[in-house]
């Protein structure tokens, strides 16, 4: 057994090289912006993410284990991870390591890889793994969330081209343009559910599209869109895979562990809690250092377990993946669930500790540059992005009830 | 004897109550006045003073109702169901019974009519940086000088101060071994020289606006003083402690809406083929949400009551309460929340506002850590 | 509102009477024999408890609130009170005042009150509520718990009598021994699930029956028994109500508050939570109190906010009794539940407080005469007892959910 | 490189472990051992030594296989799995290790070889009336007198002790303001003139057998000492820091079991109509149950890697590990109890030797609320 990453001396001049290019693409300097997880168009933050992760992109960095044959870094896990590793360590990392590599990679190009043909992963996958285009999640629509095989938005296919029709909401949440919709829709209306669902990658600027925005719970001021689509005609060639494959790309995605995310932090400590232990450390109250009072201690040793327990789910998925054993497990939806149940302990615990300071996002006022704000309404706001937890326990329960076995 | 119902006088008010919030505060407006940027409807705030809501707990003799507090908090719960933002708590209660209990008899009849009828508004100048709500908390200073008294330091986290005409400050006016001592409340004029108002709570998502008063050299005249110089915290003491289960009330209704969002949305919205009241994992928030309620709800009455019938233990009852509702408050719309999946983030949805109000409640008259302290402190006689 | 017992003079002068009798009749200088939880029969705490249940049972004390015409005692509910009050005061009561109002009373004249006929009322009702009779509670099979229309025994008529063939299961579990066994069997196979069960009050001695002791988690050395009905003939007069009655029945009981159980301990303090409070204000640990040990405090400052959601939950359901107006709801679940939580959460705190000592049933060590160690296994040993969390969450789905309104 | 798999040859001796306990410890003789007087069979205990397990931590040089922790844990898990108890925690890893790390060559030679083939048991006896795991709990004295000692005192909860030879018993011999210092380690003959010991567990349900001793004037030449005079706790303490995770890996056993126990039932247990693992609310039952599982299982493991491996940290990965085995080996026994409805509480059901288990392993070497507060400590380096 072995639950280091260490570097060989191959892979120390790795991570030396990797150093030397974040220093020169990506430099130490750069000025971080207030409320720094606001995404607004055009803001600073958003050109300068945009800006490293065409960089990191280019440098095939952003999908480091993909092959390169797709725009992939074809690095190995173990370089992957220190590419990680360093670009969480820069100072504005502090935005998150999510927003430099996008969902658009590890939701839409797993997919793409799984379902699409060999002339659609040549064509969609280079753009997609090297930052270049960003697609907006087309799949919950007002009536359907949860239960995906309920969408009710259709295309029915007319000759070389499939006509859309229907609404999408929660598009978007992150970046306020895109380049594609990845759409799931109905091919076959008379067809079994789970038979009839395809899955689409539609440009955006279509004749028939149109969206309004959704405001929503979130600490950066962007918003979601509802997107309307009306007689929407697309090409065929835009159909990922077979006209029913849907549902297989979303089994393949809650489950997948071929590719890993790389912000799975095994080699990172959660920032919020560095910040919330320093703050206690240096923080007095009433006199006495905040770290000496039982309850704030206990509450942190509380956060420290889960985030620990966290920690080692994500080294298990990581190294799965690197052995390549098993493509499916209950383990990814366990490492979901688990990371879910930690950010909630922690928003608790920091509330709880920090007081009302921990609900203040001014930046006169705002502890950890509202980083510790954000945390407090995470477990809220992205209680159902991705996967809710009722349907990770749905998925889990296959395997760890062996129900049906 | 053991009663839980409200008197049939009670139930009256609570209808009237629930009438006026249903009909003068529905969803649309909540999100509207809570949005906006004094977070407040002076429209609202002018018809809930006719409606005598304000001066309810405060004396006959000077303008008030004498109404009890269970009485006053059937209004409040009616009010958290709305989610409806006012100073009542801090005005109509906080202030008003601190000046009622502890001004001169000239002080009372100067302010208290007033107060009452909803045309001067008062809050309350407490918590600090060093955030909390016992007596060492208060560090800010007064000092006497030429016959006034000068204050200086900052108060932070103050609701309704943005919207009031005067605030009572609490101040530091000596430093003993007993931190209880040496605490003077001084009522101040927003306008006096010194004395400056922000807005802490800009893109944050709390239910109401927080703001901090910086005191600069503030001057006050001997006459602004409320009780006796040193003596304050004794007058404040009980005063937060009959606030507080006041407060809970208003949570309560804030979980009884949550309650009902949650069962109608599972009774309507279908996933998988069913209505998602059918999942046990869905109905088991819901329960959840139930427990929560009732025992926010019980707990915050009989500390109430307590007060009410000036029944030995109301310490003990109203930590409870508050513990209670701040935690089953957060709890509640948290699974409300997720019961509505997506749905449950749009902040164009009214559940957004009371997942907002739940937060900033938490921790005001004391959050749960410190209570449970307080609680221990009960149990041990320590 | 009123949170407050409180004696008018009339109840004063009740409750100097009822002292008065309990000296008379319980003296307070009864002997507590070591491990008061094992009821072995003819142990001194056995003959004791039914020299007391009777004593109790012949003034209609045992069923206080119930009419006298049935053997109750025809008081008010104040009046009742009172009488339970007292009676935990004593000494003796660390039993358990459940020892002295038996399930006899609570579950199975409940039914026989709902569902009998007026002349099995007078027949039956009189010797349960004296206490003269214990009744096993013949409702489970090794195939059938939650789900009770499942149950596989049949009652088959035939003539004036019913034949019943089948195996139960977890009777006896507080008493050696018993008169009658209440009996759910199923009258008419063909007929439609709850509505083909009958409730039977079946004398043990009938030829037929047989039994074998079942082991079980508990603190007494006593043990349940699983029963064996082979052709045994049951006159058609013990059939409670009709031949269909049975579920209607059960359904009574799972949310009655007609008759609120007497130890709903409205005005009684818990002894164990006394107990462990005075333990840790007295005992130090490495030179200090415990009760001075932060994380004691925390622990048992959560099990006394249970303990009162608790109390005022029973408050509540001995209230919707005394005003009469609901007979069914989803509060007497909630309590439950609530019960439940509370045991569980007690369970854990003193263990975690008290160390391997909460483990300890030998009277030379045993902490609190071996309560503690009751206690801690309570929440294992009762879960399924009389009803499971999870049965119970279905219930109070009904009501809380508005499922099917 | 990370690697969580365990290697070629530890996955046979994982398999040979299960075959044994699978075939030689089936779940009749399981209760049947358990249930027993003793609760030990000397049968199994010899077969165990004659497959090497007693030793396997121990020194080559002294009859020992010099095996690592993992090695060692993977046996544990697999009498985990079977509840299957034996002194092998006691005497061939807690005494074991103590007279390997810390005795002289000669205690070596004469003890360590009888120790790793099972004909000789030892037990220790640390804890005390005043339980705990500190050396701060330590107050049995041993005096020097005539060129012996004399050791006065009482040893509570003590497995194991009621079978063994000897044991070695943690005594004071000074007391400084470090509790650190003054600890003593003395191997006692269970036959030693004024000592007695006694079974505490009568009646009671806990997996193990706990004892009290009673030193009377119980005397040892300075021959019996282990280590240094007054520098018993340096031997000791990094012992049970290594004894702690092979514990949890037992413990991780237990959990696999009931688990394997849970998903059993309810895919066959009916209710209502359809199999019980159909419904939500058990399905989230077992969920915990796996979660916590995994979480024992990996902080467990990761443990005995940085002891293998004497990587940094190794406190606070012990501390973590037996946290969460203790309370996740509580919880899923609980869970699968509640589960199995009223067959979980039939006692002729293996289930219940796992549910005593439960609760004698949560305090053993460290209870949680001890060893959060180690956490915080480790936290904030104080």
């Amino acid at each position: 057994m072995d639950f280091e990453f260490r570097d060989t001396p191959k892979l120390a001049k790795f991570r030396k090289e990797v150093r030397a290019w974040l220093d020169l693409n990506m430099p130490m300097d750069f000025e971080i912006p207030d409320n720094p997880h606001d995404v607004l168009p055009h803001s600073a933050k958003y050109e300068f993410i945009l800006k490293a992760r065409h960089a990191l992109g280019a440098k095939g960095w952003l999908a480091p284990t993909w092959p390169k044959e797709y725009g992939g870094g074809g690095l190995s896990m173990e370089e992957a991870a220190i590419v990680e590793g360093e670009v969480a360590q820069r100072p504005w990392s502090r935005f998150g390591v999510g927003d430099f590599f996008p969902s658009t990679i590890t939701q839409f190009g797993v997919q793409i890889y799984a379902i699409g043909t060999e002339e659609q992963k040549k064509r969609f996958l280079p753009p997609i793994l090297k930052g270049e285009i960003i697609r907006w999640n087309g799949s919950t629509e007002p009536d359907c969330g949860s239960d995906l095989a309920a969408v009710k938005t259709t295309a029915i296919r007319d000759g070389d081209e499939y006509v859309v029709n229907g609404t999408k909401v929660w598009l978007g949440t992150q970046y306020d343009n895109a380049d594609y919709i990845q759409l799931i829709a109905v091919t076959d209306p008379k067809a079994a559910r789970h038979h009839n669902i395809g899955l689409f990658c539609v440009p955006v600027g279509l004749p028939g599209i149109s969206k309004v925005r959704l405001p929503m719970i979130r600490n950066c001021h962007t918003s979601g869109w509802q997107m309307f689509f009306d007689n929407v005609r697309v090409p065929v060639e835009y159909l990922i895979g077979g006209h029913e494959n849907a549902t297989n790309a979303w089994r393949v995605l809650s489950t997948a562990t071929r590719f890993p995310q790389p912000n799975m932090g095994w080699s990172v400590r959660d920032r919020n809690q560095e910040f919330v232990l320093d703050y206690v450390r240096k923080t007095k109250r009433d006199g006495q250092l905040l770290s000496q009072d039982p309850d704030v201690r206990e509450a942190l040793v509380e956060t420290e377990i889960q985030l620990e327990i966290n920690r080692l789910f994500g080294m298990r998925q990581n190294w799965i993946a690197m052995t390549g054993k098993r493509l499916v497990g209950y383990e990814a939806t366990q490492a979901t669930l688990q990371g879910k149940v930690t950010t909630a302990t922690q928003a608790e615990a920091y509330a709880d500790i920090l007081g009302p300071a921990a609900l203040i996002k001014d930046p006169e006022w705002a502890l950890f540059d509202g980083n510790i704000e954000y945390k407090h309404f995470a477990p809220v706001a992205m209680a159902s992005a991705g996967i809710t937890q009722e349907v990770s326990k749905m998925i889990m329960t296959r395997w760890a009830c062996r129900v049906g076995d | 004897m053991v009663d839980l119902a409200l008197s049939e006088a009670q139930e009256i008010i609570k209808r009237t109550a629930h009438d006026f919030v249903e009909r003068e505060f529905p969803a649309p407006l909540a999100i509207e006045v809570n949005e906006s940027e004094k977070g407040f409807s002076p429209e609202l705030w002018r018809k809930m003073a006719d409606l005598g809501w304000v001066g309810m707990i405060l004396p006959e003799a000077y303008g008030g109702t004498g109404s009890s507090f269970v009485d006053m908090a059937v209004i409040f719960q009616e009010l958290g169901w709305a989610a409806l933002p006012s100073p009542l708590l801090s005005s109509g209660v906080l202030c008003g019974l601190t000046i009622s209990e502890g001004g001169t008899e000239q002080q009372k009849k100067r302010l208290l009519p007033s107060i009452a009828k909803g045309q001067r508004i008062l809050a309350l100048a407490l918590t600090e940086p060093d955030y909390g709500w016992g007596p060492e908390t208060v560090k800010l200073t007064a000092k006497a000088k030429n016959g006034k008294f000068v204050l200086n330091g900052t108060k932070r986290y103050i609701p309704d101060v943005h919207i009031a005409d005067q605030c009572i400050c609490v101040a530091r006016t000596s430093q003993g071994a007993d931190p209880q001592e040496g605490i003077t409340l001084f009522l101040v004029d927003k306008s006096a020289q010194g004395l400056s108002c922000r807005d802490m709570s800009a893109g944050a998502q709390i239910g109401e606006k927080l703001n901090e008063l910086a005191f600069d050299s503030v001057e006050v005249d001997h006459s602004a003083v409320i009780g006796e110089v040193d003596k304050g915290w004794q007058v404040l003491s009980p005063v937060l402690e009959k606030a507080t289960p006041v407060l809970c009330a208003y949570m309560v209704g804030g979980i009884q809406r949550a309650w009902e969002m949650a069962v109608s949305y599972i009774n309507t919205r279908e996933a998988f083929g069913r209505t998602i009241g059918s999942f046990e994992r869905i109905q088991d928030h819901v329960i959840e949400i139930v427990n929560a309620l009732d025992s926010a709800r019980w707990t915050t009455y009989e500390a109430l009551w307590k007060i009410d019938e000036q029944k030995p233990g109301i310490t003990k009852s109203v930590t409870l309460a508050k513990i209670v509702s701040s935690e089953g408050y957060r709890k509640a719309v948290d699974l409300t929340s997720r019961i509505h999946g997506a749905a449950g983030v749009d902040t164009r949805f009214v559940l957004y506002q009371y997942i907002k109000k739940s937060r900033s409640f938490y921790h005001y008259l004391g959050g749960p850590m410190a209570l449970r302290k307080r609680m221990a402190h009960l149990l041990f006689n320590d």
